[in-house]
């Protein structure tokens, strides 16, 4: 039978498996050498060496420029930081830099790197810990941007975007790490880019990604008991985005709600819903809605935090109103 | 402020701020175990002495900037036991009305202009602040507190250039505990005294034992009477330790029994206990000290936590300077 | 009779005034003590003292960061950064500690500071010289972004963001600074968040800003030539987003095209095209549609750069779609 | 790559080098003033002996990284004149299809790996590509250009850090020009010599004479030596001049006739004449060098003007690995 597995024991089993496979993947950041922050990378410098799984100082900039110029020669850097809100210190790296190379070299080097981060609201980690930019990076051409919803899909997305030719941006949110399932490693990867349909259903369709997934999963049990059938797709990577899978959704559903925990304004969810009152304008029996935080960052206090965040509640409310 | 040299009481006193850092951060410990406390906060514990010797020499009008093992910098800059306590269990009483939370303390009335979360991320601001000390030409300073691990932060090293530059009273307080997190100073660098960063820009500079709370003030005070007379910034390194994990839950497996029991032996409490009673102090008097520290701290804790809550209905107020201005207007 | 000034020039008026105004406002960044990169600050260090007009280091993170601490106590400081792709280098202080600052400290602490960019494609100034990067910011709590789309809108908004009590993105696109235009200072600063109508039109709502409005008018002038009238917005701040402009155009004209520089993927047509598409959906007679830069860095090339960036013909081509 | 001495006829070849560069970017310049040039390109001119003088000891498996004055670094590491100056002017045939330009010059088989436009973002880079040769183990090393301005880039120190920490094969070449833009080095630092800043990490630095080739190219022979030997990090600091303005079209209104003239005096490559005609060279075939120098700069400029435009059709390659990845994908 199935053991079951925790989503940090899943991402170390991961990338323990593409160190076996592939001399050229190497990790680094701060503390990896003796688990990281959260544990995931527990064991793996004793076991592939501490030349393969290194400690960095506290330089966001330098190692994931270091973890660039790598790439570029060859090797296959998975860099962790820490927490997304840090990611703002590596962001000429990130953007000017790794995103761009492949292009402003003409197609002569590539940078086949991942960025594991952490991000999301949970436990009063307050303002400074607990962002989700993934957003920003969705307007950056060049690279890809990864946000698994359970510890089975983030195994294979870990796993298929260490393969990529590409710098991708993977985002774990912090309220998983301690979700188990069980783990029967099986079939192919999945291919970056391709959503999927986490539940099927005829009368509106749900997007989200990363954690709010299981929101909308349990929004969709919810509406069921009314009489409301949703159809709930896990979009696994924001860029590139299956928007193949949501037209073909929402063709049959006419009706779509999107939710995200990044604040709305200028959030993902802004071009879900521009691509759908678009290629879907005679399609919609309704107005795109989207459910995500309200303008503000994230507040310490446990009560304006939870008062703050969007949750299942919104998500049933939204179709609610759709629907009447 | 102590202008002259301490006399033995404002030692006392300095010992009942040693200890209220101390027991505020044993309470923190404490209700954070019970799940009182939300978030992972970071304790001062055995860093101690560094804050007060040098905030003794602070006024409310000097600016104060810290990261994230900021307690004990904001209460020897004289915040109040209480709001301090109840914004780090999230009260609406608290300093920042429970919006900011342990690593994000301020109480500008007392100069404690802020503490950030990201490495590094204060010591720039601490230059601003110094810069606007400068403009208003009114002897106040800016200080900064950040660990050895922030020197790794680029940042670090363009706000020093930066403060130099522009002869800015700034004292730059590296509290040097030996650790980033869970890796050990040498691996997260091969210069083993942050004050070495110093000597490229002419910076002055020092490391001193940041347990010796004498030396500390001592140190601290002829940086800052020159950094008030305009002789530009200082670099004081106080090599310290941490008797606590890195947070509260850190099971610290990267640090041996043996190491722990040594580094209790450097407790800067016990210290100046023993300096005390070599000066002619009973222990009854020291204990009684510690006593009545212990009855302020916990008269504070249990007013926060009989302390209000936030109301969620204003989970939305100061992120502008006006209602109008939000995500779209109209 | 008024008298004709650059973009350039308008921008130093507005600076030399405010200095003037308030003593609290002082500038800072590379070479500005000299005029800066572009010229914008020339005469200005003489004028008001080498105290008030600094020159910097190149340390983009910390000069953003000693202009929010100085803001913090209580000085305006008027940051410029070079080049908004430089800004990538000061993201943490903008995004975590200036942006936050009022509400993380509950309200004691603010940071009234502008931060004037230079954006936007031209000449072949290549990939890290020309990007449109606002988006990200709209997504940012606590940050106003405001995106002048001439001389004399430049000389107003820029006044009313120095005296802002928040910290303000102000986006300069290059293709702007050469611009002249007859001023005439007079009336009332324009209020932050308040969009204009550039052109009165009944038949489609064109949304833009910057130098993207003037390519919006000249494709209304030639849309007219065809019988469609063509309301034209300059939205002047895109952070807040003046909605309430946005739909009343919309509910009279039932169709909008927006364009913009920017990627087009995740860019800031995508949060209006969302609000659009949601608090219009009774009103629309045509899919909201966007226009905006395809999903590629900027070439260096000039044929390549043309041939990537939007410009009035695809907005003209946009809207032929609608009414077709 | 030059092993033992250089013979008279490797500075002949050296001296070639130099005049190419001068050459080259004389074409730029003239060709900018004429329209021709897209962007604002920055020359090395009078800066030329840094790049000669290091580049002669690399090879093709050796990586460089320069920053946005980096044609003669492109050009000593042996990049095609004529690919090279297609780039600059934005053809297909150039190193990068014309998708780079001037800031941006690869040529990956040349071991030319990038060149940043951002100030300091090359230094982590750089430092990346010796992290690759280190595991590789290939007695291969990692060089980078950068300016004195980058030194005010936090990410200079942290990369300097980090490259001492894990022992890189990394050769940091300084080319101090004194001037960042329009500004002094005294207003950006009072910092005057930038390998100060390797003392505290301990990292051996120099710093030399960047316009004598023979101190520039024996000091990077003797850096570069160590470092294939797994001795770590250098730093070599390079006094030098820029003749020309900080980009194309720079009035140059900060810095005063006299200075201009006086740094006319430190020219490179007149310097390197009078050594060899100290060595016995004659005028004539010094003047034999630079005329074929010129042809052959000459020809490639001409052959770059001939060849095709990029096709506009073609802009969106290049962005991923695969077309299937793109900004939506179905
Ligand atoms: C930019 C950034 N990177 C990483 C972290 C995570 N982090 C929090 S504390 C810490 C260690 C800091 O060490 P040091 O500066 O020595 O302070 P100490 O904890 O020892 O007091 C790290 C890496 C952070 N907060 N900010
Ligand atoms: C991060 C960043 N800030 C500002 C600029 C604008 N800029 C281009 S070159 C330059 C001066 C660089 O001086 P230095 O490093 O000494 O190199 P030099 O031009 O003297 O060769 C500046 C500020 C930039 N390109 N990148
Ligand atoms: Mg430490
Ligand atoms: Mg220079």
């Amino acid at each position: 039978m199935a053991q079951k597995l925790t989503f940090i024991e899943i991402l170390r089993r991961a990338l323990d498996e593409e160190l076996t496979r592939d001399p050229a993947v190497h990790l680094l950041g701060e503390d990896v050498a003796v688990g990281g922050a959260f544990g995931v990378t527990k064991g793996l410098a004793q076991k592939h060496g501490a030349q393969r799984v290194r400690n960095t100082p506290i330089s966001e900039a330098a190692i994931t420029g270091v973890a660039t110029g790598a790439a570029i020669c060859g090797l296959r850097p998975v860099l962790e930081i820490m927490f997304i809100d840090f990611v703002t210190l590596a962001m000429d790296c990130l953007v000017n830099q790794a995103a761009k190379y492949r292009y402003m070299s003409g197609g002569q080097l590539a940078v086949p790197m991942v960025v594991r981060t952490q991000a999301g609201a949970a436990g009063g980690a307050a303002a400074q810990h607990s962002q989700s930019l993934e957003s920003w990076f969705i307007h950056v051409p060049g690279l890809v941007v990864v946000a698994p919803s359970s510890p089975v899909e983030a195994y294979g997305l870990l796993k298929s975007s260490v393969r990529l030719g590409d710098p991708v941006l993977f985002i774990e949110h912090k309220r998983l790490y301690a979700q188990r399932e069980a783990f029967v490693p099986d079939g192919p990867l999945p291919g970056i880019g391709t959503a999927r349909i986490a539940r099927a259903g005829t009368d509106v369709t749900l997007i989200a990604y990363s954690a709010m997934v299981g929101n909308a999963l349990e929004a969709a049990e919810e509406l069921a008991r009314s009489g409301i059938s949703a159809e709930v797709i896990d979009l696994r990577t924001l860029l590139p985005l299956d928007m193949s899978t949501i037209a073909a959704s929402v063709a049959k559903t006419h009706r779509a709600v999107i939710a995200h925990e990044a604040v709305l304004n200028g959030g993902v969810g802004a071009e879900i819903a521009a691509h759908i009152g678009h290629e879907l304008f005679d399609e919609l029996d309704a107005p795109v809605t989207r459910v995500g935080c309200p303008f503000a960052p994230i507040p310490f206090a446990p009560e304006l935090e939870r008062a703050l965040l969007p949750g299942t509640a919104n998500i049933v409310a939204a179709v609610r109103e759709l629907s009447s | 402020m102590t202008a002259s040299a301490p006399t033995l009481d404002d030692w006392k006193e300095m010992l009942r701020t040693l200890w209220r850092i101390r027991l505020f951060e044993g309470q923190v410990q404490r209700l954070a175990a019970a799940g009182e406390v939300p978030g992972f906060p970071h304790l001062s514990t055995g860093q101690e002495a560094v804050a007060v010797g040098v905030c003794a020499h602070l006024t409310r009008k000097d600016s104060l900037f810290t990261g994230h093992r900021g307690h004990g910098h904001a209460l020897a800059k004289g915040c109040d036991l209480q709001a301090t306590f109840a914004e780090i269990i999230g009260r609406d009483s608290g300093l920042c009305r429970g919006r900011g939370g342990s690593m994000h303390l301020v109480d500008a009335d007392n100069g404690m202009l802020g503490a950030t979360g990201v490495v590094g991320g204060n010591l720039p601001l601490a230059a601003g602040a110094a810069w606007a000390a400068q403009v208003r030409g009114d002897r106040t300073i800016s200080v900064v507190f950040f660990g050895d691990g922030a020197t790794g932060a680029g940042v670090f090293h363009e706000t020093v250039n930066l403060a130099v530059l522009w002869r800015l009273p700034i004292l730059f307080v590296c509290e040097n505990n030996g650790y980033a997190e869970f890796t050990s100073r040498e691996e997260h660098s091969k210069v083993n005294h942050v004050s070495a960063f110093a000597a490229p820009y002419g910076m002055p500079a020092k490391t001193i034992d940041g347990n010796d709370l004498r030396v500390v003030h001592a140190a601290a005070g002829n940086a800052i009477a020159g950094l008030r007379d305009g002789s530009g910034p200082f670099l004081l390194e106080c090599m310290t330790y941490r008797l606590a994990g890195h947070y509260v839950g850190d099971a610290q497996q990267y640090r041996s029994k043996e190491d722990l029991a040594a580094v209790q032996e450097k407790c800067p409490i016990e210290r100046l206990k023993r300096q005390l009673i070599a000066q002619g102090v009973s222990e009854s008097e020291l204990a009684g000290i510690a006593e009545e520290a212990k009855r302020e701290v916990l008269q504070a804790v249990e007013g926060a936590r009989a302390a209000a809550r936030p109301d969620p209905s204003t989970v939305l107020e100061y992120v502008y300077s006006a209602p109008s201005l939000s995500a779209t207007t109209g």
